[in-house]
């Protein structure tokens, strides 16, 4: 599917009438994104009560068409619901790689955001934004489950401005500076780069 | 997934065997319960090395203790044992409070006793219901959360907050309790009684859960004593320690429960005896609403930033998980000295290297779960 | 930080009386250039108005947490109950009403063909023309009824879990009660990227899929959808029908083992023993049925339990002892066979991630997904012929209500069954489903086709 | 034979009860919170986003203390004094005030050590806060800025309004 | 039993055990003198005074206020504050306090049917500190050595499996003790 979604709307662009085909494709397309976002079932800490919270009874998660999977092939949006440790952060960055394109990442609470109570801890890696791009922050130690399916509302509405005719067409993550980033330079998955906040030791 | 993340070194640990296989299991797997990594080395069907990883949600708690003033600290507890918060402020502000002599007035007992025992109910829960998952039988999960969501409610009328509560503050908790809230903790006991029959029929004597449970992961008293486990672990194999009883704390000594016993030590024994124990503190909280006797919830005279005489203290509480314990060390400063955690977790986690030997791959699941761990208290 | 509550309480109530000190000493305090907390509040003065909420960004609960208890107490009373009851009665009375109105389906499928054969006849054309569209609006249809019936039962399995569960379920997709759900999911799964582990086998990888749903849409040519409303009128339809549904089995292994994966290569595995173990009961309880018929043929089967006892229907689960006990053993098999809990363990969510189809993604996992539901429906299918008296109606006075009606009703309550189980039981061990169905549920068909015997010996 | 038939029965009338207590609560009305049109009002007490109010600060710097993940930061308002102008006074105002939600705890310990009358920072009723970038999550308030203040884009070198935040009520009740 | 019939207890039993000078509050503490008689002590204790579960293993660092270096400062991003963060406020040293280069290793026994408990301390030099491990007699030591030994340095000697627990592969050095430096890994940039 990777050459129909990447290469098949610049040929279509091309074509006449392939702007009002690819404008009816988008909606389609972006319905369909919107409707089902299948997080994976991966918590960390606290936050993923909350998560499990928001697939249980009282929140539904269901009702936006979102159910958990348990393999990353089969998700869609992974939601980092917790503390990022260093040790964690490598499996972490597999489990992204391991999704399938379009992926959408949402940081859950003040510790995936940039470590919240842990800001000075020597173990917790400051941001779950230093290795994977984000889409969308909640805010909250931990979140309610509400805040999780605004946030999800959030990253449909965003969803819904994905053109099939941009460039990558899939990767919405380039839309907006979601790292860091001053000057909205590209994302950079791997830890390594230096356009994160500044830390300094002592 | 998950595929070679263990170092090669520890395969060949073993004696080499054409038909050993390595198994990793985590640390992302729907049921490890969080960030736990079991290496599972099997022979057919048997595992013949089990070696739990921990260390993922490593946050240094106690190392960020030692610059934090002491009303920070209860912040940083809420979140070892994310699921049962309550029980984690109480034993800091029970040993600072230890440390500082500051004597919490009654009512401010009976509020956090009271608190404990709903928040175990909510951990029980949620063991219930993950448990269920890990057995398979998902509707459980989902009923378990209809009731833990009422006592989330409860707890966020009174602290504000679903599951970080900083509730329980230095000498007495951060409020009173309304008289509405009372109504609504005694509306919710009278809905939750009849349900835990429910539980019953629906899971605990279900043929199937029960031919997956019982005869599984049996461990003997005496195993369970020199690993040091507690809790319903401990208790599920017959040992009676229960620090409500036997170490008494805010006033235990003067509710009347009993200490539910498995007889075995199997994965079911564990379950019941956290299901029982569920009734016990629906018994300790209908008595606590009957001891609220109006007065002050506070202890007067709590400093701002306390700094405590140079001393050494530790107490210790019977959490949802089992015995936690804090040992705290002040030099005079506003931050504690040192704070170590005992963390009934960690305990109950170490013993998986003995028991899942020996068991079939499909059991790991069933033991892994009736252990009921959490990753953020065996971490810290 | 923590000061007494009762001390927080009291400083409100004493404000008003400083209103007046207060304001007056506002204006110097400005310039006082401390920043020690004065006690006197300057800003009290000026009191707030009175919070409004804000009602437009979704209508607001004030006073209720939706707690069972205040939900419960009298159901009849909640406004989104009461229309949820009157859909439910509306939908199933109009179904049947559509049904009494269009009458029999074979009538017009007569129609259709004496339609097609004059059409044929008229432009002078081969007349096996007419046999070969004819087939061809057969296939289409099967073929469609099993990939719709992927989008309906994800959809009905959803929101029947979700009610099982004190949910709702997909409400937002589509519109009504989220009917769209299943259908955006498949848009949504059709554009994914569609991956190949590095370590899979590339083309077993990708057969496996195609292997697997093949077999279940073959296997429907011969199902009863009513009276003389079938595909293919079989005589040895039963066994056609368990000979291709065991193909699944290896596409089901070589999934498994292609994708490179230990989770799968297990989930594989014991797909392969469970699948073929229960394959054992399933063919033996419906001998009794098969004895009592005395056919192989759905469609003759379906009609031998035409007919009444006193208003009692002579529907096979009515025999006594015999009926129940194959029905109970084909409805667990069946269970087993569709890879569904409590015997799910090829795919055991907790255990196995996603067992035989973890490393899939994209359109070749949902074709996994529809081949199961398309065994469920086949399974309910089955049920419905084999115990439930296929087309016949319950009652002895009904002539309006056509026979695809009932049978459709008795398939998809045997799919609310099949549901309904699912989302009660927990799962059984790999060990302890072998021995379930060896050492209960074969021993007991076997008795059970003895039982039958000795009925028709001694009748 | 008997405890054979017994067990089997048992098992099967355990199997029956359970599905029945599922088929109980099928007929229930859900518990479900309908929410992007249905919300839950919080509970009084409870601890969403930190508002500030410039107006009543008085820039004691007792909530920066009390903070337990130094997520709040304040300077002090500067008078230029009438004698000297070159020495700039301290006034009990608050020059700017930010607050990191990146960090914040939400754990009420700046709130109870506010002592201004009605609060200067408090938690409001929200819980829907989401942001897109890591400069939202910084909010700051100077004198005269709304309740829920402002954030600095770094991008646009600019403050804006915060749009990942709905009220839930127009005025935010203080104690 | 209560706590003064256990100290006379071990004043018959034990004699080499004393009184430690800092009483952990409200439990009895005892001081060993050194590392030596360690396994010694504990087996009698487990079988003689039957105390047989081990609650707590735990190590203090007696060197003095930790360092500040042993943190991230991870300043607020506010790009017009020159300052950055408001600065955390680290420990100083109390005055007329015993700090030394000492660990002191605490560890809490305790007898079930007895309901007593009873802490064993005993001091070790900061530099190489090595104790005998008590992996043999309780298996609960086990993971909580691995605690020790990865936060604090210690080394558990006659333990069977010596190795780091919680801090992750490129951690350098023991971040418990108060003398630890952080040292930036890739994570920190």
């Amino acid at each position: 599917m990777g050459i129909v979604i990447e290469k098949l709307p610049g040929i279509t662009k091309g074509l006449p009438g392939g702007e009002l085909l690819l404008t009816t494709a988008d909606y389609f397309v972006d319905l369909g994104r919107r409707a089902s976002l299948w997080p994976m079932t991966f918590g960390l800490a606290c936050c993923a009560i909350e998560m499990m919270g928001s697939y249980a009874s009282r929140f539904d998660f269901d009702r936006m068409g979102v159910i958990p999977r348990a393999s990353p092939r089969q998700a869609d949006v992974m939601i980092v619901a917790g503390t990022v440790c260093k040790k964690m952060a490598e499996p972490i960055l597999e489990i992204y790689h391991q999704m399938p394109e379009p992926r959408f990442v949402i940081s859950m609470g003040s510790c995936a955001n940039c470590g919240g109570p842990y800001y000075d801890s020597y173990s917790v890696l400051k941001g779950v934004d230093r290795i994977v791009p984000v889409d969308v922050y909640i805010a909250g130690c931990p979140p309610r489950p509400e805040a999780l399916q605004y946030a999800v509302v959030k990253l449909q509405e965003k969803i819904a401005r994905m053109k099939l005719s941009q460039a990558g067409g899939a990767s919405l993550q380039q839309e907006r500076g979601s790292r860091d980033v001053v000057g909205g330079a590209a994302p950079q998955p791997l830890p390594g780069s230096e356009t994160g906040p500044r830390i300094e030791v002592g | 997934m998950n595929k070679g993340a263990m170092a090669p070194d520890q395969e060949q640990d073993t004696p080499l065997k054409s038909d050993s296989m390595f198994i990793n299991l985590g640390p992302q797997h729907p049921s490890t319960h969080g960030v736990l990594r079991v290496g599972l080395t099997i022979d057919g069907e048997m595992i013949t090395k089990a070696v739990p990883d921990v260390g993922y949600l490593h946050r240094g708690t106690s190392k960020l203790a030692e610059v934090r003033g002491y009303h920070h600290c209860v912040v940083l507890t809420d979140r070892w044992d994310y699921v049962s918060a309550m029980p984690n402020n109480l034993v800091f502000c029970l040993a600072a409070e230890r440390l500082m002599g500051l004597n919490v007035p009654p009512r401010g007992d009976v509020l956090r006793v009271l608190m404990c025992e709903l928040n175990r109910i909510a951990s029980h829960l949620l063991f219930f219901g993950t448990y269920g998952i890990d057995i398979g039988a998902f509707t459980p999960f989902l009923y378990a959360f209809r009731e833990r969501e009422m006592i989330l409610d409860l707890f966020e009328m009174v602290s504000g907050a679903r599951l970080t509560y900083n509730y329980i503050r230095l000498g007495g908790v951060m409020v009173d309790v309304t008289d509405e809230w009372v109504a609504k903790c005694r509306e919710f006991i009278e809905y939750f009684k009849p349900r835990l029959d429910e539980y019953d029929t629906l899971l605990t004597y279900n043929p199937i859960f029960m031919a997956r449970t019982e005869k599984v992961g049996l461990i003997p008293p005496q195993t369970a004593v020199n690993w040091g486990l507690s809790g319903p672990n401990l208790r599920g194999s017959g040992v009676n320690y229960d620090v409500r009883k036997a170490d008494p704390y805010c006033g235990y000594e003067q509710y009347d429960f009993e200490i539910p016993l498995g007889k075995t030590g199997s994965c079911w024994d564990r379950y019941f005896c956290r299901v029982s124990e569920m009734r016990q503190s629906v018994r300790i909280v209908l008595q606590a609403l009957d001891k609220l006797a109006p007065g002050p919830v506070m202890a007067p005279g709590v400093a701002k930033v306390p700094k405590p005489q140079p001393g050494e203290a530790y107490a210790h509480v019977e959490g949802a998980r089992g015995d936690l314990g804090i040992f705290l060390v002040s030099d005079g400063q506003a931050s504690p000295y040192r704070m170590h955690v005992k963390a009934p977790s960690f305990m109950n986690l170490a013993i998986l290297q003995e028991l899942l030997v020996g068991n079939k791959v499909s059991d790991v699941i069933a033991i892994l779960g009736s252990t009921d761990i959490v990753l953020g208290e065996v971490d810290r | 930080m923590s000061e007494p509550a009762k001390e927080k309480e009291a400083v409100p109530a004493a404000t008003p009386a400083n209103v007046v000190p207060a304001g007056a000493a506002a204006a110097p305090a400005a310039a006082a250039g401390t920043v020690a907390p004065k006690p006197a509040p300057k800003a009290a003065a000026k009191p707030l108005p009175t919070p409004v909420f804000n009602e437009r960004h979704g209508k607001l609960i004030l006073n209720s947490r939706y707690w069972p208890t205040e939900l419960w107490k009298s159901p009849w009373s909640l406004p989104s109950y009461r229309k949820g009851a009157l859909v439910l009665f509306g939908l199933i009375a109009g179904i049947l009403l559509t049904g009494a109105a269009v009458g029999e389906l074979s009538r017009w499928a007569d129609k259709l063909y004496a339609l097609i054969a004059a059409f044929v006849a008229a432009r002078h054309w081969p007349a096996v023309t007419t046999d070969a569209v004819w087939d061809l609006i057969k296939i289409l249809i099967v073929l469609h009824v099993v990939l719709i019936n992927g989008l309906w039962a994800i959809w009905w399995e959803r929101k029947i879990s979700a009610h099982i569960q004190s949910r709702v379920g997909p409400t937002y997709a589509g519109g009504w009660h989220g009917w769209a759900q299943t259908l955006l999911d498949g848009v949504k799964l059709l554009l994914k990227e569609d991956i190949t582990p590095t370590a899979a086998d590339k083309w077993v990888h990708a057969l496996a899929p195609a292997i697997v749903v093949a077999p279940v849409i073959i296997a429907f040519a011969p199902v009863t959808f009513g009276k003389q409303l079938a595909a293919a009128n079989l005589d040895m339809g039963v066994l056609y029908i368990f000979a291709f549904a065991g193909i699944s089995v290896i596409g089901v292994i070589m999934a498994g083992w292609a994708s490179g994966n230990k989770y799968s290569l297990l989930g594989g595995l014991r797909a392969s023993a469970q699948l073929v173990s229960y394959e054992l009961p399933r063919g033996f309880s419906i001998v009794p049925v098969l004895m009592f018929a005395g056919s192989l043929n759905l469609s003759t089967i379906a009609d031998a339990q035409a007919g009444y006892w006193h208003g009692l229907p002579r529907w096979f689960i009515f025999y006594p002892v015999i009926g129940p006990l194959a029905f109970v053993i084909f409805l667990i098999a069946s269970v087993a066979e569709t890879n569904r809990t409590p015997f799910d363990i090829p795919e055991a969510e907790s255990e196995l991630v996603s067992g035989f189809h973890t490393e899939y993604s994209g359109m070749k996992w949902s074709i996994f997904f529809l081949a199961e539901y398309g065994y469920v429906l086949l399974a309910s299918f089955l049920l419905a012929t084999f115990f439930l008296g296929g087309g016949a109606s319950p009652f002895a006075f009904d002539h309006v209500i056509p026979s695809w009606i009932w049978m459709l009703g008795k398939a998809m309550l045997m799919m609310f069954t099949f549901l309904w189980i699912r989302w009660t039981f927990p799962r059984l061990r790999a060990d302890q489903l072998m021995d379930f169905n060896w050492k209960f549920l074969l021993p007991w068909s076997f008795a059970n086709i003895a039982f039958a015997g000795l009925f028709l010996l001694f009748r | 034979m008997i405890e054979y038939f017994s067990k089997v029965f048992r098992g099967a009338w355990a199997t029956v009860a359970g599905m029945m207590v599922t088929l109980k609560y099928m007929v229930k009305p859900s518990v479900t919170v309908h929410y992007p049109t249905e919300k839950l009002v919080p509970f009084e007490r409870f601890r969403g986003a930190l508002l500030f109010d410039p107006g009543t600060c008085i820039s004691c710097n007792l909530c920066v203390k009390a903070c337990p993940s130094t997520c709040i930061t304040l300077e002090n308002a500067t008078i230029p004094d009438p004698k000297n102008p070159a020495i700039k006074k301290k006034v009990a105002k608050v020059d700017w005030y930010t607050i990191d939600f990146g960090k914040c705890n939400f754990c009420r310990l700046c709130e109870e050590s506010c002592p201004t009358k009605p609060k200067s920072v408090w938690h409001s009723l929200d819980y829907e806060v989401v942001f897109f970038s890591r400069d939202e999550m910084v909010r700051c308030w100077k004198a005269g800025t709304k309740f829920v203040g402002q954030y600095w884009d770094r991008k646009e070198k600019a403050f804006k309004d915060p749009e990942g935040q709905i009220q839930i009520q127009d005025v935010q009740a203080r104690r | 039993m209560t706590q003064d019939e256990l100290y006379s207890k071990l004043a018959a039993e034990l004699p080499h055990l004393e009184k430690a000078q800092t009483q952990v509050k409200d439990y009895l503490t005892m001081r060993l003198p050194s590392a030596d008689r360690l396994l010694e002590t504990v087996r009698a204790l487990k079988e003689r005074l039957g105390f047989d579960y081990l609650e707590m293993v735990s190590a203090t660092d007696w060197l003095g206020p930790v360092k500040p270096e042993g943190y991230i400062r991870n300043p607020n991003p506010i790009v017009f504050m020159a300052e950055g963060a408001t600065p955390q406020s680290i420990p100083t040293a109390t005055p007329n306090f015993p700090y030394r280069p000492m660990i002191e290793l605490v560890w809490m026994l305790a007898n079930i049917p007895e309901k007593i408990r009873l802490v064993l301390k005993l001091e070790v030099p900061r530099e190489d500190a090595a104790v005998p491990s008590l992996c043999g007699l309780f298996k609960a030591a086990d993971w909580q050595e691995r605690e020790i030994y990865d936060l604090m340095g210690v080394a558990f000697t006659g333990h069977p499996n010596l190795t780091k627990i919680l801090t992750p592969e490129f951690l350098q050095g023991h971040p418990l003790r108060k003398d630890y430096v952080h040292v930036k890994d890739r994570f920190d940039e």
